[in-house]
């Protein structure tokens, strides 16, 4: 263990601590000590938008709030879904009387929790609706879309959900656009390198050295497969070839490619792998309209990559274009 | 047969020492398959509501209390909205009854797994704790209508708990995090079937036990 | 090994490629293939602001060309001096006829080539004059403040130099802000697990498990002492034992706080350790004017964090509040 | 005692070749103090210049030209100003001359030391390969006025050069990377000197064979 951390039963607490010191000109703490809030929310006129899921995952999820992205957040344990109320006290927070748009991705835990939450919601006369992030292509068929994980690709919904809402759009026009923009949207993942939960103190998977697993989970779920670790430049080939002919994307078609490290990955392979990606869709003349390399969406300590591709039609290019300010995604 | 409800925090008692003696075990089980996190998630509810415990008097039925509410309130993940729901169940249903015998048992039983299929929308066979909790429910409840006793009752259930949790072994995962590795996840018990076990155990122990005046 | 590369020998020019592609709308490279420069520079009636190191550090440097940051960068080899050849191209692809301000880290092989660049550019008739940062409080005695290497604290001096570039102030008015910056700059490391340059294969030093090094250096030079590893509050405390003293920072300072993990540590844990700071910060009456806690200044894989302190007059604080926008570093 | 300078270019592969085969053995010593790459740095440039010598013919003065300019322009490092200043002087100082002697070979080594002490600023004693390249010189210097021919002049400084890189081992470092570890780089060679070593090692014995009509 070489974890910078007090007490590993309460890194959550001690994490938001810091970063409610360090972004409280952005960020700001509600009465129930796992909800933060947008500084300005709620935001009279516009639709809330709120979301949340285990921790481990920064910037995920408190790092996308801020302006033109999310309002509120519900914050969980390492891994493991918010509470019910936290996903209730975070919609309650941000409603403006538009209405709330929680946008949040594909996990039982987080099922369960948001259902009770919008009973709750319901109950006080808020209306909330909600889109499910399943864009890991890796995490089943196609014709079982409806259990797939939501992984990095949430970033993008976030993004155009946010920027829709900031447009004025009512709810159903929210909830439009981010579904749109998660139906448009595939993921995969890589890992090198497993990751340890601090309160567990071992890694809770393994990856032999030397090997990779193609289409891990943001927790560790096992992947499709397990192979001697590759190249970068075959690693981006194999993502591509699992995300492209899963929506399909075609050529002429506009993207947003988003490369995310898992959190130990040093920044400079994800621009490795991010040149190969460039090579192979301009080769199949896909035209990458934006791309976001970083750390975007992580998952503690593990070490590997996610691609996420978002195929834009014109009001996803628009919103995706709209300028957004938040820890995680800060766009002039 | 019957035990005083004011009598019988000892239930909830056992129930927590149980959880936190296989805390390890239940998060390795669940790294197998899952994510690793299950005996921390469980340990954490149980353990907060330990504390909420001490010092203080409390019939059974509002220890389940403060158990379901720690777990829905203070716990989240999966675990919170289902065995919080739970806990819910098994307190509201008997909190009434100041004696509780074989039939208020079941009562609260079957409630609290009604709840649980509703948040989770699991069915047996998909591999998570209903493998353990339907057959349960239903060796308990044969048991009860061939006019067995509280405590050959729980007998009965205390078996099919078990049989139940060594059932999800051989099944394949069709929903929770684990349902993605498909046939991948033959092999490995279910966490929450363990889990479930565990607490289904403990309680009817514990019952047992109180049956017996041994509750200590 | 778990990185994610091609051929080891030539993980700059790869990750060079997918830097460029990336960040089309705000870098473009030069006819050196080893020096990277701002699309808008030479910026008209500025002066231009140059850096250059070893590479493995992402963002630093090439993430902070940009707006009010750097007009020019020169690359390195992974943690090698970036030849004089590339130092001289960098300076002449931004000088617009106001001199170059060309502001680097305190390392045996930048000096040399940045002397000889130097001695190229004033044969080319262009005023070149350098800072030296020098803020790794634990890498030599105050007395041998020389000696001292430059780390984290050259994001602050880039972003006050840059900012008083853009001010239009001249040559010398740049030298002696950025002087001034990293003159009231300390900063201090810990590392917990040792990086791998991927052309070596293995760790070039081991960090034993369940230890930690206090003072490390950003290539892995060895610290001021191994110790068991502490508490992240502990590290907090032990590495502001090494800064405070040293300047010192006093009651009633108004100051900047840096705090960067070194590569592989989650950003969770640098917020955990951030908490601490502020408190122990806040309990001597040192006003945190602004904070940034994040990768900002890394070391290939290595885990660990390094904190860095500015204190601020209000020339510096004007500066440091300017808006920025690099890949590192986007300030509204 | 003379070579032709058009013919000499084994001098600066038989170099080339040293540094190659030394490339883990420099970047463990340089681990230890330093950051681990100087092997990595000198085989980059070294095999730089390998592939521009290979398939023409050039002189040893055009070879070292090429050296120095590989390590100079594409290097960089600290390796790049210190090294790369010191084979471009071996060829300036050279490149006039159609036949090397030992006098020749004085002026070439001495404006070679000068330049790195100007870039560098390192004193004999700092743990530099200046400790490797100063006692060399002296060696090299005093064989001549004492009238030693000149493989015995080179013999000598091979000797001095072995002696230099030995004395950094107890040295603590005054300059670059290592000296702030102060007196705990005491007790392992220096990297540079090591390299320093093996460089004028490499380039007295091809001379010697030449003199002997042996290189190959
Ligand atoms: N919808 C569901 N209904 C019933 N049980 C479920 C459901 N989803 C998951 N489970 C149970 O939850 C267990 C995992 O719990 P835990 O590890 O605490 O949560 P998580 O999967 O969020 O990490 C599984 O082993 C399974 O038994
Ligand atoms: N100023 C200097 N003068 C002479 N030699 C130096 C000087 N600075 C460093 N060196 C030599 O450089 C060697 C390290 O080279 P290398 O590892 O390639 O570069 P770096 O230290 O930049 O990683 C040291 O062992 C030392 O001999
Ligand atoms: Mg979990
Ligand atoms: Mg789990
Ligand atoms: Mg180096
Ligand atoms: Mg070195």
């Amino acid at each position: 263990m070489n974890r910078i951390i007090n007490d590993p039963d309460f890194v959550v607490e001690d994490m938001l601590k810091g970063f409610i010191k360090s972004h409280n000109n952005l960020v700001e703490k509600t009465d129930n000590s796992k909800v933060l809030k947008y500084k300005n929310a709620p935001v009279g006129g516009k639709v809330g938008i709120v979301t949340g899921g285990g921790s481990g995952h920064k910037p995920a999820f408190i790092g996308y709030i801020g302006k033109n992205m999310c309002d509120a957040v519900a914050v969980g344990e390492i891994f493991s879904s918010p509470t019910a109320a936290a996903f209730y006290d975070a919609i309650k927070s941000c409603d403006a009387g538009k209405g709330v748009a929680c946008l949040y991705g594909n996990y039982a835990g987080d099922n369960m929790n948001v259902k009770m939450a919008m009973r709750m919601a319901k109950a006080d006369g808020i209306h909330v609706k909600t889109v499910v992030a399943n864009d890991d292509a890796a995490s089943a068929p196609i014709d079982e879309r409806e259990k797939r994980r939501g992984v990095a690709g949430e970033v993008l919904m976030w993004k155009v959900g946010g920027a829709r809402a900031s447009q004025g759009g009512t709810l159903d026009e929210v909830i439009d656009a981010s579904q749109k923009a998660i139906d448009n949207t595939r993921s995969v993942g890589i890992g090198t390198a497993p990751c340890t939960i601090p309160a567990v103190g071992h890694p809770n998977f393994t990856i032999k050295d030397n090997t990779m697993e193609l289409g891990i989970g943001h927790h560790g779920e096992p992947g499709v497969s397990v192979q001697p670790i590759k190249t970068a430049n075959e690693m981006a080939v194999q993502m591509l070839d699992i995300i492209l002919p899963d929506l399909p994307f075609a050529a002429g078609d506009e993207v947003v490619v988003l490369l995310s490290g898992l959190g130990a990955t040093p920044v400079m392979e994800q621009y490795i792998v991010y040149n190969k990606v460039e090579e192979v869709l301009s080769g199949k003349k896909i035209i990458i309209h934006r791309s976001y390399v970083g750390n975007y969406f992580t998952s503690l300590d593990m070490m590997g990559i996610t691609l996420t591709l978002m195929r834009l039609d014109d009001e996803l290019k628009e919103l995706i274009d709209i300028p957004a300010d938040s820890v995680g995604l800060k766009q002039l | 047969m019957t035990f005083k409800n004011k009598d019988a925090l000892c239930i909830v008692k056992d129930l927590i020492k149980t959880i936190q003696d296989n805390k390890n075990y239940l998060s390795d089980i669940d790294g197998k398959i899952g994510d690793g996190d299950h005996g921390i998630n469980m340990n954490k509810g149980f353990t907060l509501c330990e504390k909420r415990l001490e010092g203080k008097e409390y019939s059974m039925s509002e220890g389940f209390g403060l158990l379901g509410q720690a777990l829905l309130n203070d716990i989240g993940g999966s675990m919170g909205p289902l065995y919080g729901l739970f806990f819910d169940e098994l307190a509201r249903t008997s909190q009434k009854s100041e004696d509780i015998d074989a039939n208020v048992f079941e009562k609260m039983f079957r409630s609290a797994l009604e709840a649980v299929q509703e948040i989770g929308n699991a069915k047996k066979g998909d591999k998570t704790l209903l493998d353990t909790l339907i057959p349960s429910m239903e060796a308990y409840s044969s048991a009860l209508s061939s006019g067995k006793d509280f405590s050959a009752c729980l007998e009965d259930m205390k078996i099919a708990a078990e049989d139940g949790m060594q059932s999800t072994k051989d099944m394949a995962a069709r929903i929770g995090r684990a349902s993605r590795l498909g046939e991948r996840s033959r092999g490995v018990l279910d966490a929450g079937a363990t889990s479930c076990y565990l607490i289904i155990n403990s309680i009817a122990c514990s019952i047992q036990n109180l049956l017996k005046n041994l509750c200590n």
